[in-house]
């Protein structure tokens, strides 16, 4: 009988599988969006914060009454598949949302990597996707024409660690130059692209890399490279691997007792390695695309402060960064939407390229590549069990301490 | 790679926390991999939910923690809990492929090792998460070698685990039971042993071990849905050098791959840290094959 | 001079058991030879020796003058010396006749002779030793399906399909329905007769044996006890007593 | 009808749905073109795991061999590949592909692809197709995890960052149509391949190592020699379904697409499998069925597909392990070629034999 069972499931499946196809697009007086996020896998985190902020942007905008494009307005609505934090299934599913939803404007998935496979595809279809978690340099150097990135590249992210180390080398007894660095980055497209900006960064200062290391995938431990550290004794350790990389970093550089004068790393209020670690994370330094502190604001959520005040209210922790540009991104288009004055992908692509906004997440303006050249990547600090704005001078909340105190 | 050779030649007291370290992290994939073994063994199954097991077993101490609870009362609390659950899995699932084949047993546990990682993900969340003992760290060599008292806690509880399992299978009679069982089903039925619960006994038991295994990974590292993989491929691993019921083998085999695994990490850069447990899984299965082979030569 | 197989001082142990010692003998062309002796005697470990399934510690094997001892399974059974087993081997989700086909001799015959096209010499040959042994009717049946006698009866059409120039037979009687092993023994006559294939056959079954064989070796405890004609063997006390000490 | 030309007629019917079907259904062309390599997955991994019998969890090497061999080669023909993969962190060179250039890389491409996955397979092959049973299936695992960690770490095919195979220059239209139909005919071709290798010999030899090893070595066949053949006929249709499967995802990552063991390494197990190990169509149908589960697993239990994929294998695992035409075989044994005669008189028959 099972048999029989199995054979009508699969057979049901097969039928109805046509029907799924339906229609989707803007029906009445409704504008769809689609995105692929990662609901599963290894960047569920991460895709969480994503999905979050794009729903947020989407519920103000509505409540606000939508957008007008022409003389109608619109709602907005997402429609969301699940890429499994794997490359592979980004590209397919954003193809299943152009062919088969019917989507005309893709927002961005999470990680370059999955930014990376999906491009080609909405490229390829000539609909826009403005995105706002793949930082990866080499998404823009392809000539894209329906590409947009609300957030900073990577080789930006540690920019402001570098310069502020150079700066205080002093502190540090040397001179730039003589300045040691350890760098240990995830084999992932996001952290080595970070590592090929730091690499420039580190150029520019004459500073030598004495350790290079690429932390696996399926990272567990890296004691092997603190204890090269240990031997080495770098001036400077910069670590990215997503929240994981950040969360086992702390831990056992802590537990390990390793000491060092700096540490910088990607990803820390995602990790949320404060309230992981309490002190074991003092005087970390932290690539950051925003902060609730800064001082940039919009009509549609207010303040920085007032995003972060909502998005608290509505999912019961503080945004990260992630979540805000995100958001961001949805304003983007709602922009573009009013400013095309009809929905048609090509108009729309020339009203997203023209964008020239303010936002709470920053102001928002793209080169000919695609990428918001208008917003500064920023900085962070743990100080005093607190994310303080260091870096760039213009929105720093505070001084940096560098080096850390020794203790 | 000749540059951190040399580093290691110069300062031999690193190699030495390189391994004292692994050797640590190696006691863990023992714990994990005695289990692996004692499933394998008695049932004939091979467990590719093994990691998942550990994991949950560290989302129980990460649970406890953030209601306060000290994580080491984590340790029985989720051994208790897996066995349940290993128990569950056996009479839902797990009684239909014992008496098949192993690629079946493979193939049938991966499927529960995706379910298992999903749920995770739904009900935990997908951030890493970790259990915070609140202990402090051990220096030895001018602290040139540092040692986490949480690792070494750990250790000194795999090990303690790991002994009281002996005793267990020696002088209990569930323990008798099941060694009679894996000697031989047959003759176990025979003599009045009710073979499918001491499978469901042995299954819940390697889950309990996972269990205990993982609230001390939660204690020591980190955990997060996604990364029981690591876990059950080092079991497998380990089992595979040591042999079955073979509990000195698999000790060595654990503490061994553990600190031979951080020195390769060191040596070859961490990125091939995991394609060199793999490779020497392949080579030590080739050269063993090489060996059982006979020394015939092939006609020319 | 026209011994096929030579066998000298071969010994082989497994573990700390020493399974054979040091035991020389030797099969000549065209000849029925008998091998007995009581369970645990070293018998089928002889035959595995002179297969190649396992490494010999010590000692020379030679099959028709040349030196086979370090050959694999495989090769040595291209040279045309070909085994059975005692608990019989087939291809079980096989049928009859794929079994038959996939008999047939690799000797000189490479990889790339699988692909060729199909022979229709061979599915003759095949239907034919399947008559001689009277399956003919069950040929395209699954070979799993087919109770333990026929499955012998198989075994040994696959052995004569691969025409052998000797075949080692490891206890063709045993587990055979009585009514049917003066069938066996028959057919084992013609294959030497009709066929001129050399047999060097293990049996338990003394009557089988006495009347099939022309030469008898007899092993003992891993070594070479006795040997001779039936009648001189059958009345050696050292084999009387090996087999009621068997017992 | 007659009987011969019924299957004739049926295959022309594939053949004409296979042509249409993405004129019909444009939109689903990129997951037809997937299933027409879930196809080749599932019969390749067949030929070793269902007629051979030994499970493999490493084919998935021959995938990723295949496909970085393909586009390195795509790329390595007019570039440096070094400074290709290079670019990704952002240079100023820009490459492109004219058309010519996009297909003259791709013609010769796959070929190496194929090539490259059989060398593999033959090297592999002679080392690890020694072991018997389990052993061989956890030690192809290893090598498959393996080699991901490997392409992982090796700079010049992009190490972690993934390679991006060539972007195709705009005048060639719709691309998944040109892939989807090259995924076609490679599926026909594989099938007609295996097709043809089972009405010869080598096909009764590798069943005769599934049914018994050590009696098809005591009959003279050399075991290992054909096993590794079998390994590299698997791996060379397996090579260029994986430069396709490259170029059709346009993004290679190492452990998520080249050697993704855990997703299409573990699927080709699992089609074969479900459709019935050892058989012709069975992985056919195992793979059209997994598909369309994978595809509506995705549309209707969003989040929750991975748990019902997870269901679905155990269920298969354990209630349905000898597949679709397993079943089918065993209801309908006639369809099969299997003359089941009157058993009774078969009695008789040998009763008069043996007097």
């Amino acid at each position: 009988m099972l048999h029989y069972r199995t054979f009508m499931i699969a057979a049901v499946a097969a039928a109805s599988l046509p029907f799924a196809a339906a229609n989707a697009q803007s029906d009445g007086s409704i504008i769809t969006l689609g995105a692929a996020v990662s609901l599963t896998g290894k960047y569920t985190t991460n895709g969480e914060h994503t999905k979050r902020g794009y729903d947020l942007a989407v519920k103000k905008i509505n409540e606000a009454g939508g957008v007008t494009v022409g003389d109608e307005t619109y709602k907005i609505e997402i429609k969301y598949y699940d890429d499994e934090s794997t490359p592979a299934r980004g590209a397919e599913l954003a193809e299943r949302l152009i062919q088969q939803d019917g989507i005309k404007f893709m927002l961005g998935p999470y990680s370059s990597g999955m930014t990376k496979a999906i491009a080609p595809v909405t490229e390829e279809h000539g609909v826009p996707m403005v995105e706002a978690n793949g930082a990866s340099r080499s998404l823009f150097t392809n000539n894209w024409k329906y590409l947009f990135a609300t957030l900073s590249t990577s080789e930006q992210y540690l920019t402001g660690a570098i310069t502020l180390v150079a700066k205080n080398a002093d502190d540090l007894g040397k001179e730039p130059e003589e300045i040691k660095v350890a760098m240990a980055f995830e084999n992932d497209p996001f952290s080595q692209d970070v590592r090929e900006g730091v690499l420039d960064d580190m150029k520019e200062y004459g500073m030598e890399a004495v350790i290079d290391d690429q932390l696996p995938r399926e990272l567990n431990d890296m004691t092997a490279t603190l204890t090269k550290v240990k031997a080495l004794k770098p001036d400077l350790l910069i670590v990215s691997g997503h929240s994981k990389g950040a969360a086992t970093a702390i831990r056992q550089i802590n537990e390990l007792k390793v000491n060092f004068p700096v540490l910088a790393m990607t990803h820390c209020d995602s990790a949320d390695i404060i309230g992981k670690f309490g002190d074991g994370a003092e005087h970390t330094l932290c690539a950051t695309q925003w902060a609730p502190t800064m001082s940039y604001s919009d009509e549609l959520f207010g303040s920085a402060q007032d995003f972060a005040k909502l998005f608290e209210e509505t999912y019961g922790y503080a945004p990260p960064y992630q979540a805000a540009e995100s958001a961001a991104a949805v304003q983007v288009y709602a922009d573009a939407f009013e400013r095309a004055g009809e929905l048609d992908s090509k108009k729309v692509r020339d009203a997203l390229a023209a964008t020239d906004m303010m936002t709470f997440y920053g102001p928002i303006k793209f080169d000919q590549a695609g990428k918001n050249i208008a917003k500064p990547m920023a900085l962070y600090q743990v100080l005093d069990g607190e994310y303080k704005v260091v870096w760039p001078s213009g929105v720093a909340d505070t001084e940096a301490v560098v080096p850390r105190p020794s203790t | 790679m000749l540059d951190n050779i040399e580093i290691l030649v110069q300062a031999p007291v690193i190699t030495l926390d390189l391994v004292l370290n692994g050797l640590l992290l190696g006691a863990i994939f023992a714990l994990a991999a005695y289990g692996m073994a004692l499933v394998w063994g008695v049932m004939n199954i091979i467990n590719i939910a093994q990691g998942e097991f550990v994991i949950l077993g560290g989302y129980v101490a990460v649970v406890m923690a953030a209601y306060g609870i000290h994580p080491l009362i984590a340790v029985p609390v989720a051994a208790l809990l897996l066995y349940a659950i290993g128990w569950a899995l056996y009479r839902t699932v797990i009684f239909r492929i014992v008496d098949r084949d192993l690629f079946t047993s493979i193939l049938a546990t991966f499927g529960i090792s995706i379910v298992l990682q999903q749920l995770m993900n739904t009900i935990f969340g997908g951030n890493v998460r970790i259990a915070d003992a609140g202990l402090g760290t051990v220096f030895l060599m001018n602290g040139m070698v540092s040692l986490a008292q949480v690792k070494l806690l750990a250790f000194a509880l795999a090990a303690v685990l790991g002994s009281t399992l002996v005793v267990f299978l020696k002088r209990s009679r569930l323990g008798q039971a099941i060694r009679a069982t894996a000697q031989h089903p047959r003759a176990a039925r025979v003599l009045g042993i009710d073979t499918d619960r001491v499978y469901a006994a042995t299954y819940g038991l390697n889950a309990a071990i996972c269990g205990a295994c993982g609230a001390l990974v939660a204690m020591a590292y980190t955990v997060h849905p996604y990364i029981g993989l690591p876990y059950t491929i080092r079991s497998f691993m380990i089992v595979v050098v040591a042999g079955l019921g073979n509990l000195a083998g698999v000790i060595a085999a654990g503490l061994g791959l553990g600190a031979a695994e951080n020195v390769a990490g060191f040596v070859f850069g961490t990125q091939y840290q995991l394609a060199f447990v793999f490779l020497l899984l392949v080579v030590v299965l080739v050269w063993r094959n090489r060996r059982l082979a006979r020394k015939r030569g092939y006609l020319k | 001079m026209n011994a096929m197989l030579e066998v000298e001082r071969v010994s082989k142990s497994y573990g700390g058991v020493r399974a054979n010692r040091s035991i020389s003998l030797s099969v000549e062309e065209g000849r029925i030879v008998g091998l007995i002796g009581p369970n645990g005697s070293g018998k089928t470990t002889l035959f595995s020796s002179i297969v190649g399934t396992h490494p010999i510690d010590e000692g020379v094997i030679r099959f028709e003058g040349r030196e086979i001892s370090h050959l694999r399974a495989a090769d040595v059974a291209r040279l045309g010396l070909i085994r059975t087993f005692q608990q019989t081997r087939i291809y079980g989700r096989m049928t009859c006749v794929e079994n038959m086909l996939i008999s047939s001799s690799q000797r000189g015959s490479s990889l790339f002779d699988l692909f060729r096209a199909r022979n229709p010499l061979r599915e003759k040959r095949a239907e034919e030793l399947l008559e001689f042994v009277g399956l003919h009717p069950k040929r395209h049946l699954q070979a799993g399906s087919l109770s333990f006698g026929q499955q012998k009866l198989l075994e040994f059409a696959m052995a004569l399909m691969n025409e052998p120039k000797m075949l080692m037979l490891d206890e063709p009687t045993a587990g055979i329905n009585p009514t049917l092993i003066n069938g066996v023994i028959d057919r084992l006559k013609r294959a030497n007769e009709e066929f001129g294939i050399t047999l060097f056959v293990i049996e338990h079954n003394m009557r089988v044996i006495m009347n099939l064989a022309e030469y008898i070796y007899c092993l003992a405890h891993g070594e070479l006890l006795a040997q001779g004609r039936p009648d001189e063997v059958r009345n050696d006390q050292r084999v009387v007593d090996a087999y009621l000490g068997s017992h | 009808m007659s009987k011969s030309r019924r299957p004739l007629l049926g295959h022309l019917a594939i053949l004409a749905i296979g042509i249409a079907a993405p004129l019909v259904f444009p939109a689903w062309q990129s997951q037809m073109a997937e299933l027409w390599l879930f196809i080749v997955f599932a019969l390749t991994w067949d030929l070793v795991g269902g007629q051979m019998g030994y499970n493999s969890f490493g084919n998935v090497v021959f995938l990723g061999v295949g496909m970085y061999a393909c586009v390195v080669t795509q790329v390595g023909l007019f570039y440096q590949v070094s400074a290709y993969n290079d670019a990704r962190g952002g240079g100023a060179t820009i490459f492109t592909f004219d058309p010519r250039q996009y297909f003259e890389g791709l013609a010769i491409g796959l070929p190496v692809g194929a090539v490259l996955a059989a060398l593999t397979a033959a090297f592999l092959g002679s080392l690890v197709l020694g072991m018997r049973g389990h052993y061989f299936a956890i030690c192809t695992l290893g090598l498959g995890v393996a080699a991901g960690e490997l392409a992982n770490g090796w700079e010049w095919i992009g190490a972690g960052s993934g390679m991006v195979p060539p972007n195709p220059p705009g005048a060639i239209g719709d691309l998944s149509r040109f892939y989807y139909y090259l995924a076609f005919a490679l599926a026909i071709v594989t099938f007609l391949g295996l097709r043809w290798l089972y009405t010869t010999r080598f096909r009764f030899a590798i069943n005769a190592i599934r049914d018994n090893e050590d009696k098809a070595e005591a009959m003279g066949l050399r075991t290992t020699q054909i096993k590794t053949t079998a390994w590299v006929i698997a791996a060379f249709f397996l090579g260029i379904a994986g430069g396709i499967l490259g170029n059709l995802k346009r993004f290679i990552d190492p452990i998520d697409t080249a050697f993704a063991g855990a997703t299409f390494g573990v699927w080709m197990v699992l089609m074969a499998v479900l459709g019935g190990k050892g058989t012709l169509w069975g992985p056919v149908i195992g793979a059209i069925l997994f598909q369309v589960f994978k595809e509506a697993s995705w549309t209707y239990l969003l989040g929750w597909q991975r748990v019902a994929l997870g269901l679905l294998i155990v269920l298969i695992v354990v209630f349905f392990p000898q597949g679709i035409m397993g079943f089918l075989r065993e209801r309908f044994p006639a369809w099969f070629g299997h003359r089941v005669e009157g058993v009774k008189d078969m009695d008789a028959v040998e009763e008069t034999k043996a007097r």
